[in-house]
This record gives C-alpha cells, structure tokens and sequence, in this order.
C-alpha cells in the first residue's frame, strides 16, 4: 500500500507563500496529473512530495508514513526530471545503476536489476553509451531507467517531455502510460501540456495560485467542470465564454451568441442578473444563412477547421468546423447549438451554477 | 518495491549527523578554505591595520604611535616625496594600464576568425602572460639599454636621437607601465576572445540586417554584449595596477632615485628591503593602497551582489 | 561571429589578412625572440656590440649547458616544482571543496562567505607582507617551500572559489537533486556526480594557477632566501646577478625559466580556455 | 676538546670568496675533527635582509657581517654576543688594534673583522700615458687631468649608481676630503645640517666634475658591474671603486700594465686624508647554541696565519686585519695596505650606508644618484635630505 | 511590386551541399510558409534570402531586382530570428529604432514609426522596459515591432513562435495572420508546426533534403499531396500507411485494413504488385461489432479521441474518434472507411498514384 497523502500542506519561500494549504488523496497505483498555468506550483508541490523542498506547515505521508521531513533517499520516491539530468559522465548503465551502488547493493543485483529496466524501456543496445551520444527519447527513457531501477512506490515525473520535439513527445507518451500499466506504481506527473494531461491521467488536480482548483478524471474534469477557471483550462481549444443575462422565467439571453435565448435547467439567480456562458468550440456549428457574427479568420487544419468568429457585441468566440461541415467563405455568419451543452458560471465568483 | 522496507527500517537507525548532513555538509566542505583564508589573509589585514600604529624595526619591541606614520606619510605627501611620487605613479599606472583592455580587444577581434592556425596564432598571442614578470622585465630592461637597445636602434633609423628610459625619471614610469601593458593586453585579449565566442550571432545578424557595420557593430552590438569580459578585464587590470612590484623591483629598483616607486614597491621598500625595516610605516602605506583598492573591491562586490539578487 | 568572417571577404583580403597575421605575431613576441635570439649567441657577439644582428655562432648548447650544470639553476627549478605543484594541488583542492559548498547548498551566510573570498582575493597582497611574514617566522617555516606553499594555497583559494563556485553554478542542480533522491550522501555527490563534471575547470584552474604560482617574485622574495628554497623567478634574479652584463646567460636562464609554464599552457589550451569561459568570464 | 654542531652563515656567495671561506672552514674542521660543522652560503643581496630572521629563529653559531652602524640595530636589540672577552685577549688585543673601533659600541666590542679593503681611483694606466697624464696630486691636477680625458672624446670616470651605493663612494671622498673626516662622520650622525654651506661645497666640487662631463652618460641605469665595461672598452679612463673591482677588471682582459690605482687626491689641502676601507666581520649571535666552539673558531680567523691566507691575491685579494700577517704581494694590495696604514692620517671610514643610518644611507644616496644626473636640482635635494634628516635622527 | 523569386540556388558549406537547386516564385503580399523535417535547409533558405548566408549558385530577385550579392540591409527585408535576437542593452524603443537610426534617419521620423509600430502591436506601455522585463510572447512583438518599423518589402521569419507556449503560440499566430493582413507585405515564414503552416500561409513550400517536394496552398497540399512524403507531412495526426496489393480489376487489398478490398480509380500498376495505401485518421470509424483490429490505447482528449489499433499483421493505426462516435471499450473492433478517401502511392518512388 504505497498511496499518498497531502494534509493542508503550505510552502512559503520567506514571506511569501506559493502553496496554500493542499489536500490531497492520491490512491495506489493510480496516475495523479498537476496541471495549471505557469507558477501555480506544480513543481514545487511535487517537490515537496520528493523532499527537495522543505515542507512549511501540514504533512505528507506516503503509505501511511509520515514522511514530511524525511530525507529524499528515504521516501521511497523516484523523480524524472524535465532535463533528465543524466549524469553525463556515466554510461547508462552507470546511470541507472548508481542510486544501488551508492546505497551499497551488491554488482550482481545492480546488473539485474539494470538489465530488466532496460529490457522494459528497450534500452538493451545503449548500455555502453554516454548521455550525449543518445538521443533525446533515448535520454527521457533512460532517465526513466534510473527510477525504475529503484523499485520506489511513488514515481514523480516533472514535466518530463517538454523538452522533446512533437512527435517524439506523443510517443514517449503512450511509452509513459505502457509503463504505468506495466509496473503499476503510484506516479505523480506534473505537465502543462493538456494533451498529456487527458490522457495519461487517473486523475488531474487543477492547480492555480497554489490552491487546488479542481480534482477528478480527466473526463469528469471536461464534462462536468466545477469552476469557469477548470472550463477554461481544460479541453483545446478552450470553452468559448459569453456573457449571459438572466430573464424571467429561467432562460438565459446571450447577446455573444446571436441575442439567443437557452433555457437553463439549473438554479439561476435573480433575473437582471449576469452569469458567465461557457459553450466549447466543438458544440457549436456555423450557420451559412445567418448574420448574426462576423467571420474574422479562418484556420484550416485539414480534418478540422477554426472559425473565428466576433459577435456584434465584441465577444469573439472558437467555433470547430469539421471537414465536412459547411464552411463560411467569410462576411456574415449565424451560429446554432444544442442548450444542453451551454455551461453557466457566477458572473462573481466563477462557480458552476448547477 | 521490495527495498523500501529496508530503506523504511534503516531511517532511525542513521546518525544525527546523516540526518543533518545538508546542514553540516557545507561547512565541512568550508572549514579547510575558512580556515587557511582566515590565517593567512583575513586576519593579516587586520594586524597590517593594526602595526600601522605602531613603530617597529621587525628586531626590537614594538611602539605605540598612534597616527604618527601616517602622519608622516601626509607630510611626505606634502613635501612631495617618496610616498607622493609612488601615489603619483599608482595612479599614472592605473590610467595606463587600462589601455590594457581597449589593445586587448583590438587584437581579439583581429584574431576572432576562423582561418586555419588561428588556434595556434591564438596561443601564441597569449604568451607572454604566461612568462614571469621577472623575464618581461629584463627583456624590456633590454628593450629600453641606452647603449644597444633595441628602441635606440630603432629610432636611429628615424633619424630620432638615444633616449634612456629607464635613467629618466619623466619616462621611466611609462617605460614599465609600457612593459606591463604587454602581459595584460594578452590577458585581456584572451578574455575578449572568450567573449567574443560567447557573443549571440543573431544578434549580430539582427545587426547586420538593421544596416550597423564595423565600429557601429562593434559599439552597438558587440560591445554591450562583452560587457562580462569587460568587467573582468576592468577589475584584473585595476588589480594588477595597483600590485604592480616586480617590474618595478626588475627594472629599476623605483630608481632612477625613487621616480618610478608605486605604493606595492614603496612599501616593500621600506620594511623589507636593505635600508627597510621600518615595519609600522610599510603597514601604514599598505593600508593607504588598500583602501584604494577597497574602492574596487566595493564596486566589484556591489555588481555581483546585484547579479546574485537578480538570479 | 564578429568580425564578418574572413571567408566571407574578397580573396584580397583574405590574402592581405594572412600575411598580416604571422607579421603582427613577429612583433607581438619581438622580445620574445630577441632574448631566445640573445641566448644562442655566442659572449663574443655582445662584446663586439652584435646585439641584434645574427649570432656569429651558435651557442646554444654552450649557453644552455652554462645554465643547466653550473649554476643554481636546476635547483630553482626543482623548486619552483616543489612550490608550485604542491600549490596547485592545495589551492585547487581547498577550492573544489569551497566552490562546492558555495555554489550546491543554500544558507543564510553562503553569499557573506563568499564575499569574503572574492574581496580577499582582490585585496592589494603588500598588505599582508609583514603579518604574513611574521606568521611564516614563528611557525618556523621562513625560508621553506612549506611556508611559501601554506601562503600560496591560502592566498590563492580566494581567486579559486570563485572560479569554481561559479562553474558549479553553471552545472545543473538536478544532476545533485537527482543524486540526492537516490540516496547518496554528500559527500558522495561531491565525489561521485559534481568532481568528475568539473574536469575542464580543474584544468583551468590548474593551469592558471600554475602560471601565477611559478611566476609569483614577490613572496618569493618576502618569505623565502636562498637557492636551498627560493624559486626560479627569484633564482632567475641572482643567477642574474651573478652572470651580470652575460646576456646570452641571463638570456638562457630566463627561457628556461619561463619555459614551464609556457608548455603547460600549450598542452592544456584547450582545456583552459573551456575553463575560463564557463567560470571567469561569465 | 671542542665538540658538538657549528653552524656557519656566510653571505660570500660569489664564486671566489665562497671558495676562499669553503677552504678556510675546511682547516678549521681539520683541527677540531669532533666539531660537526654545517656551512649555508646565502646571496650577498638575499643575506641583508636575512639576517634579521635567522639572529631570531633557527640561529646559527657564527654570521658574517658589517662593522660599525651596520651592526648598530642588532647590537641594539640584543641579538650579537658581547665578545669583548675575545677582545682582551693579547693576541687579538694588539693585532687587531686598528679595527677595534670598528667593532666597539657602547665601549663593548661585537665580533671581529675579517678582511677589508682600500677604495681609490682605477684608472687607465695606458690611457693616462698616450694623453701624457700623470697621477693626479691635488684637485686642479685632477680637474685637469679629467679636462683632457674628455677632451680626447672619453669620460673621465665610469659610474653605475642604479644601486645607489657607488654614488656613496664618491660622495664619502669628496666631503671627507673637502671638509673632513670628522665633518663627514658628524654628517653620517645626523649632527649638521645638510644644508649647511660646507655640505654644499663638497657638492659644487662634485658639480664641477658633472659639469665637464667627467662621468659616464646614463650611469643611473647600470649597476656597477655593468659599468666595467666603459673602462675595459677605453670609453671612460678610471673607475672609483673598492678593491674587489680589480678581479673583474682582470678578468676582462686588462693587463697590470694597462691598470693602476693611486689615492683620490687633496682637495682641501686643510684637512687631513681619510680613507674609506669597509670592514667585513664575524659575529656570534646572542643565541647561538654553540658559544665556545664560535669563540674558537673566531680566534681562527681572525689569526695572522689564516688572514694571510685568506686576503691573499688568489683568495679574497684584500687586507689582511691581523698586523702580523703579510700582505699579499700584489700591486694593488701593498699600494692600498701601504695607503691605509701611513697616508690616512684623518681617519678611515667604514663606507657612507655603514656610517649613516640604513634609512638615511637610502635617502641621501637617492639624493646623490639625483644630483649626479641632476646638479641643477641640488638645493631641492638638500632640502629633502634636510627634511630627513630631521625625521630619522629623533 | 514585391515579389520574390530564386532561381535555381544552391548553397554549399565547403564540399557539402544542402540546398540542391531550389526554383520558387513567391507573390508580392504572399504568405509562405517553409516546412520540412528538421535539418531540411528551411533556414539556411531563408538567410539566403536575407542575405545571411552567401548564396553558392543560382539568382535570388526581389521586386525584380537582382539581390544575390547584396548586402542584408539593402536587400529591403526584415527578419524575425527564433531567439528573437532582441539586443538587450537597449529598451523597447531603442531596439525598434535602432535600424532606423544606423540608416540615419530623423530622430522625428524614428519616434513617429516607432509609435505606429508599436500601436500595432499594443506595445505602448512597455517602450521604455528592456527585452529581460518582457515575457516571450511581448518579446516576439518587439521582433516584429523592429521588423514592421523598418517598412521592409519582405518580411522573413524563422521558426519565431518556436520558443513560446503553446497558449502564446496561438495568440500569436493570429496576431502574425492579421498582421499580414494589415500590412499586405510578403512574408516568409519557417516552422515546423503543422497548425501554424496551415492556418498561416498562402502557399506552403515543402523541403525535403534540400528539395522541394511540393508547393501549394495548404488545403490543395492536404487533399491532393504529390508524394507519400507530403501526405504524411501535412495533416495532424499524420496519415496512416497500410501495404495493398494490386490485385485483378483494379481493386487493392490491405492487410493492414482488415483484409479490406478496395476499388481504385486510378492508373494502378499491375496485378500483384505492392502498392503503398495512405488513409488519414480522421477518414476512418471504429466498428465496435468488428473484430479485425486490437485497441492498444484510447487517448480521451474532450472534443476528440485518438484509437490505436492494431492490425493482425502488426500495422499500426490511428483513428479519430468525435465524442459523439461510439467508442470502444479495449479488445477488438472493426474499422470501417470511405475507399474514397484512399491515397495510393508508388512502393518505390513513393509517387502519388492519381
Ligand atoms: N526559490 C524560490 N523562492 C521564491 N519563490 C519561488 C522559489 N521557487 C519558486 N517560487 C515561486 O513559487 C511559485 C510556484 O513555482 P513552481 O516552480 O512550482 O511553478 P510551476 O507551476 O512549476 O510553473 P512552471 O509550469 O512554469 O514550471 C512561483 O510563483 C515561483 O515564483
Ligand atoms: N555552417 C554550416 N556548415 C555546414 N553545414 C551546415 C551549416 N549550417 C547548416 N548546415 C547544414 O545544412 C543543412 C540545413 O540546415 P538548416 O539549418 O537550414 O536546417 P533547418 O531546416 O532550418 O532545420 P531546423 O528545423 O532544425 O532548424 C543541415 O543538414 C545542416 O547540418
Ligand atoms: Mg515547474
Ligand atoms: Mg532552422
């Protein structure tokens, strides 16, 4: 049993504080993504699970072992670093095996160990090279050796692929989520790559300003999001937001969206009030006949098209065309789409009204 | 997996002093630096403050004099004595010498090609900031002989008349600040160099396309871009300047009588040399040039404080 | 790369650039060679005022084996060596070890600590002469190499933990973070993962600190006396002494006795100018 | 008999005099078998500043050094033993008696000479004869001598004051012999004023020489072996200097024929001659571990056998101290041992950075090299010798 | 008149050579875009164009004028560099004036086409910072802000979104599209990125090798590639490949496809022969009745998910599923496709079949 608990962790860096009090339940072999903007504190978080950071307040157990202010070699962790951070003057097997030999395990069992590591990670033919003379995948792959190796309970990955180009980033992905089902360790994985995030994860906790925002499976997460920041931050491209404004009678106004009216099957405040209109790219569909937005640019990807459109109120909203869908040739354009996809926020507090 | 549990029972029974390690590492990695840094140039400063207050001859006792030596030093200041003369030169050196940087900079950038042997040329180049001050002295000493030297010769071919620069105390001081320059222009120029490799292409390119050329480029674009190696030059040349000893102790002796002393020799002069001893008023001459010094020193340390803060 | 490359230039220029270069490296290193000129002349040369012309005949072995056999000189050498290797290995040791305290771990004193080396460094050495002198006296070590060695690994760590502090800088702190979740102590760290990363500034350091070692005169002069201890740029002044007015000796003399240096130079060029670029001049 | 360790510290590091002590330290061993004698030569230049640290650590029995205030700070500071006892024993007591003050500080005697040697003018003799010159008696001879040497395109005198000290000599005979052996030494006390008229006399006698141009261009680059040369080449026709100018001289090619000496002349006929003949010594440091074997073995040197030895031609080339010796028979030796003994009526000097203060020695010999290449500045110098004056004799 | 055109360039480094006779045609106010693999000559292209790199052989022209051996700066362009190339000594200002300034021009006129440029591209408060006090995205419009001030004929811009993320990427693209179309100037853009080549340019110039393997605009490249190179270039995810074997009557057979048997329109070779079968992800449908092929991983991204499945014969493919289309759940499924939809190419050549 090696799940992972977070009790009201804080982290201040002198007096300013990044992390604000996190909870967190992370199950046994499940794959927990961090996601959020840049600078909420991904990194830091997962380096304290690593014990590389220092733990301000609150406590961190892993397996139900408090952990908090033990030493990094002695959580029982492994961590991939974005840089891999290879020792460059080892070979790969060296690499991999110099966590054990550091820690005195005998050379018979490092070969082991380092031999099946590799036959995982098909590494068998690089054993005798250095870092340099690998490539990038290759890196990333052996950086992942040297944590598998260690045989720990928890993997923490920090955004291991950013540094590897697009196409090498989608394989060493589906490599990443083989292994997951392969060894079935508990693995934490900080990204900002959405794409990453939906796929890979169990489960993603939504970060921002050190405050966890939302948590849940990926699906769940897109579906049925708890807050206009989570809507936002989740699904490419992102949920198209209009203003709303509440009539009588439970319907909601969109002037973003043609004037249109959506009734709203959910606990709408007081009429005259304003809400926040969430409607994502793929859930709308252009309407050659009407005149309601203006066709600003165009995006043509081959299989899918990106129409931008502005309505007359200056609200500009994504609309996903598919090849086959009808295709504005510029000027004027009406929108249509399903109510039931609409999604309402608090024009205050950005909170799903359900 | 099966290894946490080993790792899981081990935890307690490790040292206090594994558990603290990151705490005690670093000062045991510190205490042998410290320590020998302390004795020998921390504490010493101190004590050269100190013995400036004091009258010694290094044999007998040591007397209280409060300021007298420096006291003494403002009236030889005044009379326009040796310790006036070696200011007087400290600061011609430290002007000239930083000539240093603009020559090495000059020559860097004749040799920032990439023809074949530039390595060696390079290398070359570098040379005599390898050799000791002691050879470039006598070599110089040479260089400047009113009888055969090879500058006489030279200007004889010119038609200009043998002059003795060492023997002229109107020339001596630049005759060796032009001996130092040679050493330090090859220091510096490997600085530019190291520079100039690390000078971002682009922006160069960038340059090139905005329509800048040659010394615009240079001033523009190239120069911003070396200001790290300039730095260094700056603060190696002023130190070297403000050190300078042995081509003085070479090549001269501060002689022809006295004209070319500095500060580093003057004070050398007085409390080690034949006719020295006077221990308490070299320390005091030496505290005038620390405090020179401690200019640069401030601002040297002022720059990497704002560098450190900006990481 | 600044200047426009010469490739790039008209094949005028590059031809005149050619021919420019070895005739600017001639008077770059003209003293050079006029002493290396001056040491295989022949004493007559000087006396019939053949300064600068070509040697009426070649001396150099005569010269060189003066230098070598009957004068101090190999006993200076021998102890510039015993000073300066010594030296090189201290100083670059202590530093490594400060360096990597410095640059690796985080504490409230770390930058003070710091300072204190790079201002010691710059401060103007006179200032030390007489306390250090006095110190050398009474641990009994005037006029040994220990005692020159002790000063000159203290003196230079200054300098030294400079260099290497901010070479460990440049490394990445994940190799050291990485290390560390594995479990290795560290000292360990220190041994195993930032040591062997630091071989180019090693070789820098090394070379540098040779070169200003060997060539170091004045606490040669300050605390040391004598051929038994003194080093060759020391050396170099009393054998010039005592050959005064032989120029083809004192000649001799100073090639061998900057000759060290300069090969040290060349045979780890390469290293020291990667050293240099990623801790000095950064 | 005498046992135990005696350690020897010499400073005769050229290569004639080390041998000649080598040697001498050799017979001394002969006697004394059981004597375990350590010898450590050390540069004459490097031995100056030396001394100092070896009379207070790791001291050695028996030091060479310079009489008279030379000796001063040491004696001051209690590192040289008394050696008077040394002194009231006859055979010492009579034989050395011309030295005795020398070595005598606050009545007490401090170590015993040596050797030393005569300083007068070095001149060509072949030059003097194809100008038709002869030895000059009294300064107008000497002015006119010089006139003619100049004339015929030579310099009277070469000179290398890069060093100082050789500007010392000339100054040391020019004021002895313009205003006296007592003058001088009250001047080397710090009693007159330097700039006192009779001071500035001995300068103008000195300027006239300047201006005439009796000596070497560009001496103040030069020390004073790389001044030999003028006088080997016959650019220049004399050279005042100590005895130890000789060897070189010979060795560079000059004959006897070609090389004589004769005494710096009268040039105020008032004043009694004085000569400056600087004496090297032997002294026992105050810790020396080894006294008795040290007193031993300053006995020997100092006895008529050795001195004859030692200062003889083939050796030092200088005076033996001890009066029953012989004197080498050498021209240059028997003219000086005859000069010093019978022409010197006003007294012997030591040497002007012997006589004076270390520090003032420094000053004022700045002062003369300045005044050599810049007589017009000779009321600036005086003035800050003046100065000087009043800072080092408080 | 503006246009562009190389004629026949070649460029050498020594004895290798890297671009092998390249001919194009670029239009007065074209967008065009450079693609290709990595290390295909696209930048050593456009410094050619620039005047950056020398160029060996061949002509280089803009508006007509012959500018093979003319300096960079009169060549009337303007380059935008990856790494921005921002100098970092001098403000915003300084570093949009500065070309301006080294052509001497009025200190007046500067400010004035400064103040235009940088109202263009909203960079008004930020005149006075320096490059170090900007964030990327701020930094790329200062590029641009020095390449617009200069009023240059062609614009050249390489890779110059490539160091942002991927959230700035986008707004930015947009941001170059309008700029485009506000200017009007030609432009000639390197990249990498699939999206950016597509939505951006006019026409898209694919280098292979330095070669050019196709040129055309992006939707024409998309539906009518030349070759199996361009094919598998353009269009994201990239086009699945399957064997077929030509069998009797025109009719293909793919393995790799579920033994599917296709009719071909198109000059096929003869009976028995291979041929290489191309069929875009987005062209096929899972069949969850099937059971020809083996789900590896399904990859949920929200809006789309991407299907691994596995043939019997170990081809790999990838199908785009919508959120409406039903999904499998692992195991075997069938795939179904449009024979439409097929692109045949030569087993050898690679050649479009047509
Ligand atoms: N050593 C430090 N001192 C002070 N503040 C810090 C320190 N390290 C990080 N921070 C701050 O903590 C916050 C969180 O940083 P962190 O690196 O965890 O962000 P992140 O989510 O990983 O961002 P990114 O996606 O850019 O990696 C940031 O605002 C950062 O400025
Ligand atoms: N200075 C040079 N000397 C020799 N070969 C070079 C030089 N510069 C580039 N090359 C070679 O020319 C080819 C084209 O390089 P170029 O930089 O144009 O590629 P690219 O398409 O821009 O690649 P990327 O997408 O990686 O930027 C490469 O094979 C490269 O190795
Ligand atoms: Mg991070
Ligand atoms: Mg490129």
């Amino acid at each position: 049993m090696s799940g992972l608990k977070l009790s009201n962790v804080i982290k201040r860096y002198g007096d300013v504080q990044v992390i604000h009090g996190v909870d967190l339940e992370i199950e046994d072999g499940e794959f927990c993504v961090f996601v959020g903007p840049s600078g909420c504190g991904k990194s830091t978080l997962l380096r304290m699970v690593a014990g590389l950071e220092e733990t301000s307040e609150g406590q961190i157990s892993i397996g139900g072992r408090d952990v908090t202010h033990v030493d990094p070699a002695e959580r029982g962790v492994a961590m991939v670093f974005q840089t891999y951070a290879l020792y460059p003057h080892m070979t790969v097997e060296e690499n991999m095996g110099f966590g054990l030999k550091m820690n005195g395990v005998p050379k018979a069992e490092i070969k082991q160990k380092v031999g099946e590591a590799s036959r995982i990670l098909k590494l068998d033919d690089y054993l005798k090279r250095k870092p340099k003379a690998l490539s990038g995948g290759q890196r990333q792959r052996v950086a992942i050796g040297r944590a598998i190796v260690r045989g720990p309970e928890v993997f923490l990955f920090d955004e291991p692929l950013s540094n590897l180009d697009a196409e090498l980033r989608v394989e060493m992905r589906v490599e990443i989520a083989r292994l997951h089902k392969e060894i079935g360790a508990t693995m934490i994985y900080v990204t900002h790559d959405q794409v990453e995030a939906m796929t890979l994860a169990d489960k993603i906790v939504v970060l921002r300003l050190g405050n966890i925002e939302q948590v849940g499976a990926p699906m769940d997460l897109y579906r049925d999001p708890d807050n206009k920041f989570v809507a936002g931050f989740i699904g490419s491209p992102a949920m198209n937001f209009v203003e709303g404004v509440v009539e009588e009678g439970g319907t909601v106004r969109m002037p973003g969206l043609g004037d249109a009216v959506a009734p709203a099957s959910v606990a709408l405040p007081a009429a005259g009030s304003k809400v926040i209109v969430g409607l994502r790219p793929q859930h709308i569909r252009v309407d050659p006949e009407g005149d309601s937005h203006t066709v600003d640019i165009t995006e043509s990807l081959g299989g899918v098209s990106y129409v931008y459109a502005n309505a007359a109120n200056g609200d500009r909203l994504v609309v996903e065309a598919r090849e086959d869908d009808p295709m504005p040739r510029g000027g004027k354009v009406g929108l249509s789409f399903d109510p039931a996809n609409l999604f309402f926020f608090d024009a205050e507090t950005e909170k799903r009204i359900r | 997996m099966a290894d946490t549990a080993a790792l899981q029972t081990s935890v307690d029974t490790r040292s206090w002093f594994h558990r603290n390690q990151q705490r005690i590492a670093p000062w045991l990695f510190l205490a042998p630096g410290i320590l020998f840094f302390l004795v020998y140039v921390i504490f010493p400063v101190f004590q050269s403050f100190n013995l400036s207050l004091y009258e010694w001859d290094g044999l007998g006792t040591k007397e209280y004099v409060g300021l007298r030596n420096y006291e003494d030093l403002y009236w030889e200041f005044v009379d326009r004595d040796a310790f006036y003369v070696s200011l007087k030169n400290n600061l011609i050196w430290l002007l000239l010498y930083l000539l240093a940087i603009p020559a090495g900079l000059m020559i860097a950038l004749f040799l920032n090609q990439t023809v074949t042997g530039i390595r060696l040329y390079k290398s070359l180049f570098f040379f005599p900031f390898v050799i000791s001050q002691v050879v470039v002295g006598l070599v110089f000493s040479w260089l400047y002989d009113p009888t055969f030297g090879l500058l006489n010769v030279m200007l004889g071919w010119v038609g200009l008349g043998p002059i003795n620069v060492l023997g002229n105390e109107n020339l001596v001081t630049y005759g060796i600040i032009a001996a130092g320059l040679w050493p330090q222009t090859a220091y510096c120029m490997i600085l530019y160099l190291t520079g100039l490799n690390a000078v971002d292409p682009e922006q160069i390119e960038a340059g090139r396309l905005d329509g800048a050329k040659g010394m615009r480029m240079l001033w523009h674009v190239v120069l911003p871009q070396l200001k790290p190696a300039t730095f260094i030059a700056f603060v190696v040349t002023i130190i070297g300047a403000l050190r300078s000893f042995d081509l003085i102790s070479i090549m001269t002796q501060g002689g022809p009588f006295g004209s070319s002393r500095v500060l580093a020799y003057y004070m050398f002069e007085v409390a080690l040399s034949e006719y020295g001893f006077r221990m308490g008023y070299g320390a005091a001459i030496a505290v005038v040039l620390f405090l020179i010094m401690l200019c640069f020193i401030a601002y040297f340390l002022w720059s990497m404080y704002q560098e450190e803060k900006g990481r | 790369m600044f200047p426009t490359p010469i490739e790039k230039q008209s094949r005028a220029a590059q031809l005149t650039y050619q021919s420019l270069l070895p005739i600017a490296l001639l008077m770059w290193l003209a003293p050079l060679l006029a002493v290396a000129l001056f040491s295989i002349k022949p004493d007559a040369d000087f006396t019939n005022a053949n300064y600068w012309g070509l040697p009426s005949s070649f001396e150099g072995l005569t010269n060189y084996g003066k230098v070598f056999f009957e004068s101090d000189m190999p006993r200076y050498l021998l102890n510039s060596v015993l000073i300066t290797v010594p030296t090189v290995i201290g100083a670059v040791a202590l530093s490594t070890m400060t360096g990597f305290a410095l640059g690796v771990y985080k504490f409230r004193a770390n930058l003070w600590i710091f300072f204190m080396f790079v201002a010691g460094n710059f401060v103007p050495f006179q200032i030390l002469m007489v306390p250090v002198r006095d110190l050398t006296l009474e641990l009994g070590l005037y006029n040994t190499k220990t005692g020159l060695v002790l000063f000159h690994i203290a003196f230079q760590t200054g300098f030294c933990t400079l260099f290497m502090r901010n070479f460990i800088r440049a490394l990445p702190f994940e190799l050291i973070e990485a290390a560390r979740v594995e479990g290795v102590s560290e000292w360990r760290i220190f041994w195993y993962v930032v040591l062997p990363l630091m071989k180019p500034a090693l070789a820098a350091l090394a070379v540098l600190i040779f070169t200003f070692i060997w060539n170091d005169y004045f606490w040669a002069v300050v605390l040391t006396q004598g051929s038994e201890s003194q080093p060759v740029t020391a050396g170099i002044t009393s054998f010039n002494a005592q050959y005064r007015a032989a120029y083809h000796l004192m000649s001799a003399g100073s090639i061998v006795a900057a000759l060290p240096p300069v090969a040290m130079f060349f045979l780890m060029q390469k290293h020291f100018i990667a050293g240099l670029t990623l801790g000095a001049v950064k | 008999d005498l046992s135990g360790d005696l350690k020897i510290f010499l400073d005769t590091s050229n290569p004639a005099p080390r041998a000649t002590m080598e040697a001498m330290i050799a017979r001394f061993q002969e006697k004394h078998p059981d004597l375990n004698i350590e010898t450590t030569v050390i540069d004459r230049e490097a031995y100056k500043t030396q001394i100092r640290n070896f009379l207070t650590a790791d001291t050695p029995d028996v030091a060479t050094w310079y009489a008279a205030n030379r000796m001063r700070p040491y004696v001051e500071a209690g590192l040289f033993e008394d050696v008077s006892d040394l002194w009231a024993e006859p055979e010492i007591a009579e034989n050395l008696a011309s030295t005795k003050g020398a070595l005598t500080i606050d009545g007490k005697q401090w170590g015993v000479p040596y050797t030393y040697y005569q300083w007068g003018v070095y001149y060509r003799k072949d030059i003097y004869e194809e100008l038709g010159l002869t030895e000059p008696t009294n300064w107008e001879e000497f002015k006119a001598n010089c006139q003619k040497i100049v004339d015929s395109g030579r310099a009277c005198f070469t000179i290398g004051t890069k060093f100082l000290w050789t500007a010392g000599g000339w100054f040391d005979y020019l004021n002895m012999r313009t205003n006296g052996f007592d003058f001088h030494m009250d001047l080397a006390a710090g009693k007159v004023s330097w700039e006192d008229e009779r001071v500035k006399q001995t300068f103008m006698n000195w300027k006239e020489l300047i201006d005439m141009g009796a000596f070497i261009d560009n001496h103040q680059t030069y020390s004073w072996q790389e001044a030999l040369p003028f006088m080997v080449n016959g650019e220049a026709a004399g050279y005042l200097m100590g005895n130890f100018a000789v060897a070189p001289l010979r060795e560079a090619g000059l004959t006897d024929d070609q090389l004589d000496f004769y005494q710096f002349p009268v040039i105020n006929p008032d004043v009694p001659l004085s000569e400056d003949a600087p004496t090297d010594t032997f002294h026992i440091p105050a810790n020396a571990s080894n006294k008795e074997a040290a007193r031993e073995f300053l006995r020997f040197v100092v006895s008529a056998e050795e001195q004859t030895e030692i200062n003889s031609g083939k050796n030092l080339g200088q005076l033996p101290v001890n009066a029953k010796s012989a004197v080498d028979d050498d021209k240059f030796l028997k003219e000086g041992f005859a000069m010093l003994s019978s022409n010197s009526p006003g007294g012997v000097a030591q040497f002007w950075d012997r006589d004076a203060p270390a520090e003032m020695a420094k000053v004022s010999m700045e002062g003369f090299q300045e005044f050599m290449v810049k007589p017009e500045n000779l009321d600036k110098i005086l003035a800050k010798l003046e100065r000087a004056r009043g800072r080092i004799y408080q």
